[in-house]
């Protein structure tokens, strides 16, 4: 080919670079084995955190490369500092917690460094194939992750379970893509769009193609109705990867689908805006209900989380930059709670056992003040509770909502986030009401500790000053409305 | 009838695809079956995705057909990884029902 | 009609074989028949003219991935029978929902309006092969390194999972055999005549 | 004023609340200096707000002390705060009633006292800020933070029942405020802003208008409560700790009022007009009601919680007559319940420190051996049941009188309840003051000491001075309830003759009726003095 040139590489020179440090830390770690693992975690931390200043520092000018496989913009850079930001806590948190197990393996952070490639190519994907090639990157990390505690039946089972219907999900991806590819004769995301604009007649092909991606891709969300997997693979993952888990990957799946719908699809936004409808309603309520008489917080935690993406994805129903603004937020505001909530769930240990079921955090208040006080306000947050951050998050996307003319919808929701806080509450009550059940071990993590703290400072400065993190929210969504 | 079209393709891959769901819910509990038809399910897409491109005369099809092949292939290396560890700790492959809500 | 009827037979197969992969008792037959299934559509890639996707397919599926199922098959040792029980009672549900949905497609089938697309040019200028080779490493080098990394990524996880370092287990340690010196490995000892060595 | 007197005000709690979060040593003293700081900053905070009442301005209905800065630059909403003549004396009573509770716990709180005060500054500064708040967001913020600091002080430091209730307490509120917000959007989409002030003179179309009345009524009828989703109130009352049920009584229940006359009277005037009749309707069941439950009430604390839904049943009665004396009346009933149900809730207190038990047949012949306690209990019962010369009178008498103008019969139904009201509360007052003696330990308990007297002192003065002296407040508050009465009412005065006046703009329309609206005002404050005074006199005369 005449005159290859680097410039080409340049947009995703901060994947390349990820790539590259995994692959010469595989090599230390290939040689060296169990003595390398805390330079190669180091590293891996070291590298993402470049790598997230150099995504803030990068230019933020849509620009397209590589014959258009993947795009770069405001809104790639944003989900890229997101789901960077969110891998590096998660590694953050995970380095004690998987020593204390005893499950310190090199290939951890490798596998999570991997994964996250996968996710930051997610974000920019600009043509069917490379969606999928950087969705089953990060979706085989985790399938692998899931099951990494491979002497707990538990962790396997996860990991079967998640795999087995990932790769179905998979399998409806790539049959929606199938017939959209062959209904509108091109992969690209500007063609796609070309193509509908120019259809005479109403593309039914087409529009059943993305149904069909649509739902391969309500699996990687955890929407209903593909959430069987959250519940059992939350629970079943060591701690660390159910952070991952439950912070990361939706982020970066959430951030494909918006691409998807309103770039080349934009012309279904009728058709698209049911299926998000009827797919955030059914979440909102499952995670609701369900989540009602759950016993173990990681469960608790995985409907916490099907009802969480229900509202995130409100924010796509005015098809508004506004709207997807709110979605940003919301998702940036839950990826903070979370990361507290995990951090005092992996902070908290009874006799060296982790405490998971809700009873056990009985008289947390007095026997752990700090925690509780933390988690405390974490769980308000994440009911919607003013003046905290989640109260915020829910008031943009219940405010996309009602702008797109779902009142109704809005109005689920919002009922839906009163049973929600029921069992928020009933964990704060466990903590605050109940009499102790027994002193916790102490926690010697100062990494957990700086993670709560920061937490913390966020979701109560958030309401003080909100306007920057708005203003590149909203500058991010903008991108995406050419 | 005697001329093969596009339809014609079609409509096996989705016969293909069907059969690969049927599977799926026929062999709940055994994985290995549900392996091989998620298997099928990417054999349909393959079909479907050789079809068009012969008959819109593009390549991209086959390209994509391509990555899928490679990409099944790594899948089926952890998948079955997976299952490894998971018969070792279990002794059976059986697993407990997906949906099945626990308290 | 040549062409005709190998589509019918082909397609045929096909379809049987992949009925008897998710009905077979034992899961050795299933295997068989998936790679039974697998040739039948390399023979339908041959007739849209995608040889060289024909021929990946079997040495890709048939030679790996068939194999490598066969091989935990016969790995695990499992208790089939048992796995059996209670598949019946999803099967009305299942076929309800595969019906329904070959139905919608089939009527979706019916028209295909050609989109005005773009074709590749060289697709029938030149043989499969080479056009393949022509787009993969220029247009589509960015989701072929991407793969790339999808197979080590593979590699990783399967060796995570399943590798063990059993104890117990002699091996040949190449480097400390290398750098053993003389004076580890040789002692020169006097002996007497008539009384041997002793103390080895 | 260029001061931030109000910001100051509101926040300063909060600002107590971190230096307590600060405190170092053992538990002991802990407690004792977190006491000390609590009613430093309560006290502090009390002091300041008192130039509010001072400098402001009796002529206007303007909002003053007003502060406003822009806050979510791309969703219109804004940091502003001002107080008028609605919610200067509701600000007041939270500054006011505040020291009070921590004085009252001084003593009844001894575990996780820090935590306590905490809980009490922080919910000061989210009351305070509901009142003052000028944006729809900002009030919704404070008005939901309510709800963290008094879930944990139900639910910690009350009785048995504390879980059951302070769940009760949480759900019902959040259930409906949560409706509430998904209007507050609707109206901020609609308008592009979220100012109250706007938002007060915005036109919103009369269909529109029914739906965000009735989500804004979910809200504030929870919080009044009124009937039938009272039944979160006996409950949070009985359990909550002494201090809990005054701010419960005494301020939090106001909110609801206070919101029905910011929000749905101005804003969905028509829809106000509408509704009106229903709510009457609940109104009236809700004094008769619960009334007649407050009397075959065993408990103490119960049959208080049961008459403050009664007289808030006067509340939202006068609130919806959309006239000067029913409104005005409302207000004034809101103030004084807040003075004498917080004063009646910590009575109960003071013999619930001493015998550990509300039940009313373990009391009798208090007079005996606590006779300041008994003077008290009367005058507080006296103002309760609303004789004339206490606050209680202005307020209830007022309402009827609005709502004869409107509904004779329901008005007389209404004065059925003041019958039933007095009954129970001379009841309980029989009973407890002036009955037999029926326990060894009761007849022992000692009178009132010198903290509790302190206590009691400025409540039983305001009540006499609100009653004796009503136009200090009432003057206060008149010119904003005609403001308030202008924008509820203009919308329909105009409406009558042509039918396309909705799409008026708004701010054609207040002129001509502010120029009626002065007339018909004075005729009102006229006629009001006289029939208060005829009133007086009659009563005196038949003493």
């Amino acid at each position: 080919m005449d005159g290859f040139s680097w410039i080409i590489l340049s947009p995703i020179k901060q994947e390349i670079f990820l790539a590259v440090v995994g692959m010469l830390l595989l090599m230390v770690g290939a040689f060296r084995g169990k003595t390398s693992i805390g330079f190669i975690m180091t590293s891996v931390i070291v590298a993402i955190l470049a790598a997230m200043g150099s995504v803030l520092l990068a230019d933020w000018t849509p620009i397209d490369t590589l014959n258009g496989m993947v795009i770069v913009d405001g809104f790639s850079q944003w989900m890229k500092v997101l789901i960077l930001a969110g891998i590096a806590g998660s590694l953050t948190l995970s380095v004690s917690w998987l020593r204390e197990n005893d499950l310190l393996k090199f290939e951890y952070p490798l596998l999570v460094l991997f994964s996250g490639v996968g996710m930051l190519l997610m974000v920019s994907a600009n043509n069917l194939l490379s969606l999928y090639v950087s969705l089953e990157l990060s979706s085989l990390c985790l399938y692998v992750l899931a099951a990494i505690n491979r002497d707990n039946l538990l962790s396997s089972e996860a990991g079967l379970k998640y795999f087995i219907l990932g790769a179905l999900s998979s399998g409806l991806l790539l049959f929606g893509i199938s017939l959209v590819y062959g209904y509108s004769g091109t992969l690209s995301y500007v063609g796609i769009s070309e193509f509908l604009e120019s259809a005479q007649s109403m593309p039914y092909g087409v529009m059943v193609g993305m149904v069909f991606m649509l739902a391969g891709l309500a699996f990687k969300v955890s929407a209903v109705p593909f959430h069987m997997w959250t519940p059992d693979v939350y629970q079943g993952a060591p701690t660390p990867v159910t952070a991952l888990f439950a912070i990361v990957p939706k982020v970066a799946a959430i951030g494909l689908i918006i691409r998807l719908l309103v770039g080349p699809f934009a012309m279904l936004a009728q058709e698209w805006m049911q299926i998000i409808m009827a797919v955030s309603v059914g979440s909102m309520l499952l995670g609701a209900f369900a989540g009602l008489v759950q016993n173990n917080i990681k469960r608790l935690l995985a409907y916490s989380s099907i009802a969480n993406m229900g509202y995130a994805m409100l924010g796509l129903l005015p098809n508004v930059p506004e709207g997807i603004a709110g979605t940003i937020i919301y998702l940036t505001i839950y990826m903070v709670m979370l990361a507290g909530v995990f951090a005092i769930l992996m902070s908290l240990k009874r006799d060296g056992k982790s405490i998971e079921n809700i009873p056990d955090f009985a008289g947390l208040s007095k026997t752990s003040p700090f925690m509780a006080y933390a988690l405390t306000g974490l769980l308000f947050s994440m009911s919607g509770i003013p003046p905290l951050a989640g109260f915020f998050g829910k008031f943009f996307v219940f405010q996309a909502a009602v702008a797109g003319g779902y009142m109704v919808v809005a109005v689920i929701g919002v009922l839906t986030s009163v049973v929600g806080a029921y069992y928020y509450l009933r964990l704060i009550k466990v903590m605050f009401f109940d009499e102790s059940a027994g002193p916790v071990d102490e926690n010697k993590s100062l990494s957990r500790h700086l993670v709560v703290v920061a937490s913390i400072a966020f979701i109560l400065l958030f309401t003080v000053m909100p306007n920057r993190l708005l203003d590149h929210a909203l500058q991010a969504a903008v991108s995406l409305y050419p | 009838m005697f001329e093969i079209g596009l339809v014609h393709y079609l409509t096996l891959a989705a016969v293909l695809f069907t059969i690969g769901i049927f599977g799926i819910f026929l062999n709940r509990k055994n994985v290995i079956i549900i392996l091989m038809s998620i298997e099928l399910m990417l054999l349909a897409v393959n079909i479907n995705f050789v079809a068009f491109s012969s008959f819109l005369n593009d390549l991209s099809g086959q390209v994509f057909t391509m990555f899928i092949l490679t990409v099944a292939a790594a899948e089926a290396a952890i998948g079955l990884a997976i299952l490894v560890s998971f018969f070792r700790n279990k002794g059976s492959i059986a697993v407990e029902d997906i949906s099945t809500l626990k308290g | 009609m040549i062409g005709v009827i190998a589509f019918y037979a082909f397609a045929v197969v096909l379809i049987l074989s992949s009925l008897m992969v998710i009905t077979a008792k034992n899961p050795v037959h299933s295997v068989l028949f998936l790679i039974l299934a697998f040739f039948n559509a390399a023979g339908l890639f041959v007739l849209l003219g995608a040889e060289f996707v024909a021929m990946i397919l079997v040495i890709v599926y048939v030679g790996a991935v068939a194999v490598l199922f066969l091989f935990v098959v016969m790995m695990l040792d499992i208790d089939f029978v048992k796995l059996r029980k209670g598949a019946k009672q999803f099967a009305p549900l299942g076929a309800f929902v595969g019906i329904a949905l070959l139905a919608e497609l089939v009527m979706l089938y019916q028209v295909w309006p050609k989109p005005p697309a773009l074709p590749t040019p060289d697709i029938l200028d030149v043989d499969n092969t080479k056009a393949l080779g022509n787009v993969l490493y220029t247009q589509y080098v960015f989701p072929f390194q991407v793969s790339g990394l999808i197979l080590l990524v593979a590699m990783i996880g399967a060796i995570v999972l399943t590798l063990r370092s059993r104890t117990g287990v002699l091996r040949q340690r190449v480097g400390t055999q290398v750098e053993r010196t003389q004076a580890e490995s040789m002692d020169i000892q006097k002996v007497s005549v008539g009384t041997g060595v002793s103390n080895v | 004023m260029d001061f931030p007197i109000l910001s100051l005000v509101t926040f300063l709690p909060l600002v107590g609340a971190v230096l307590l979060t600060l405190l170092k040593g053992d538990e002991a003293s802990v407690s004792s200096k977190s006491r000390m700081i609590a009613l430093a900053v309560t006290t502090v905070t009390f002091i300041l707000s008192l130039p509010i009442m001072i400098y402001f301005n009796p002529a206007t209905a303007d909002y003053q002390f007003v502060e406003k800065e822009i806050w979510f630059e791309t969703y219109g909403i804004s940091y502003h705060m001002g107080v008028d003549g609605i919610s200067l004396f509701f600000v007041m009573l939270s500054t006011f009633l505040t020291p009070l509770c921590v004085l009252a716990s001084w003593k009844s709180v001894e575990k996780r006292v820090r935590e306590y005060m905490i809980a009490f500054l922080l919910l000061e500064t989210f009351m305070i800020g509901t009142f003052c708040a000028l944006d729809a967001v900002l009030f919704y913020l404070f008005f939901e933070a309510v709800l963290i600091p008094m879930y944990i002080i139900i639910g910690v430091w009350g009785g048995a029942r504390r879980v059951y209730a302070s769940f009760k307490f949480f759900l019902y509120t959040l259930l409906g405020s949560v409706l509430m917000l998904v209007a507050l959007i609707t109206m901020i989409l609609h308008a592009g802003t979220a100012d109250i002030t706007v938002l007060a003179g915005y036109a919103f179309a009369p269909e529109m208008q029914k739906w965000l009345w009735l989500a804004f009524f979910a809200s504030f009828a929870v919080k009044m409560p009124m009937w039938p989703v009272h039944t979160w109130l006996p409950d949070a009352h009985v359990e909550a700790p002494t201090a809990g049920s005054v701010i419960l009584a005494g301020v939090l229940l106001k909110m609801g009022g206070y919101g029905f006359l910011r929000f749905s009277l101005p804003m969905f005037p028509e829809a106000s007009e509408y509704f009106a009749p229903m709510v009457f309707a609940l109104s009236v069941i809700a004094i008769i009601y619960t009334s007649l439950v407050a009397l075959v009430q065993q408990d103490m604390k119960k049959m208080i919680a049961y008459s403050s839904v009664a007289h808030m049943g006067f509340v939202t009665l006068g609130i919806f007559t959309l006239n000067t004396q029913g409104i005005e009346g409302s207000i004034f009933q809101m103030i004084s319940h807040g003075v004498i149900s917080a004063a009646l809730f910590l009575s109960v207190g003071v013999v619930y420190d001493r015998l550990h038990t509300r039940d009313i047949n373990r009391y009798g012949n208090l007079a005996k051996n606590m006779p300041i306690y008994a003077v008290v209990f009367v005058i507080l019962m006296l103002g309760s049941v609303g004789l004339p010369g206490t606050s209680g009178f202005v307020g209830e008498f007022l309402a009827l009188l609005g709502a004869y103008k409107v509904n004779t019969m329901v008005a007389t139904f209404a004065a059925v309840g003041v019958v039933l009201g007095a009954t129970y509360m001379l009841h309980l007052t029989r009973k407890v003051v002036f009955g037999p003696k029926v326990n060894e330990d009761a007849a022992a308990m000692p009178d009132l000491d010198a903290r509790e007297k302190f206590i009691f002192l400025p409540l039983i003065i305001l009540v006499i001075f609100l009653g004796v002296a009503p136009s200090y407040v009432l003057d206060r508050i008149a010119p904003s309830v005609e403001n308030l009465i202008g924008q509820a009412t203009s919308v329909v005065v105009e409406k009558a003759p042509e039918a396309s006046a909705d799409t008026q703009k708004p701010e054609d329309l207040p002129l001509p009726a502010d120029a009626k609206k002065e007339d018909v005002k004075k005729d009102i404050a006229h006629d009001k003095k006289h029939d208060a005074k005829k009133v007086k006199s009659n009563e005196k005369g038949n003493k």
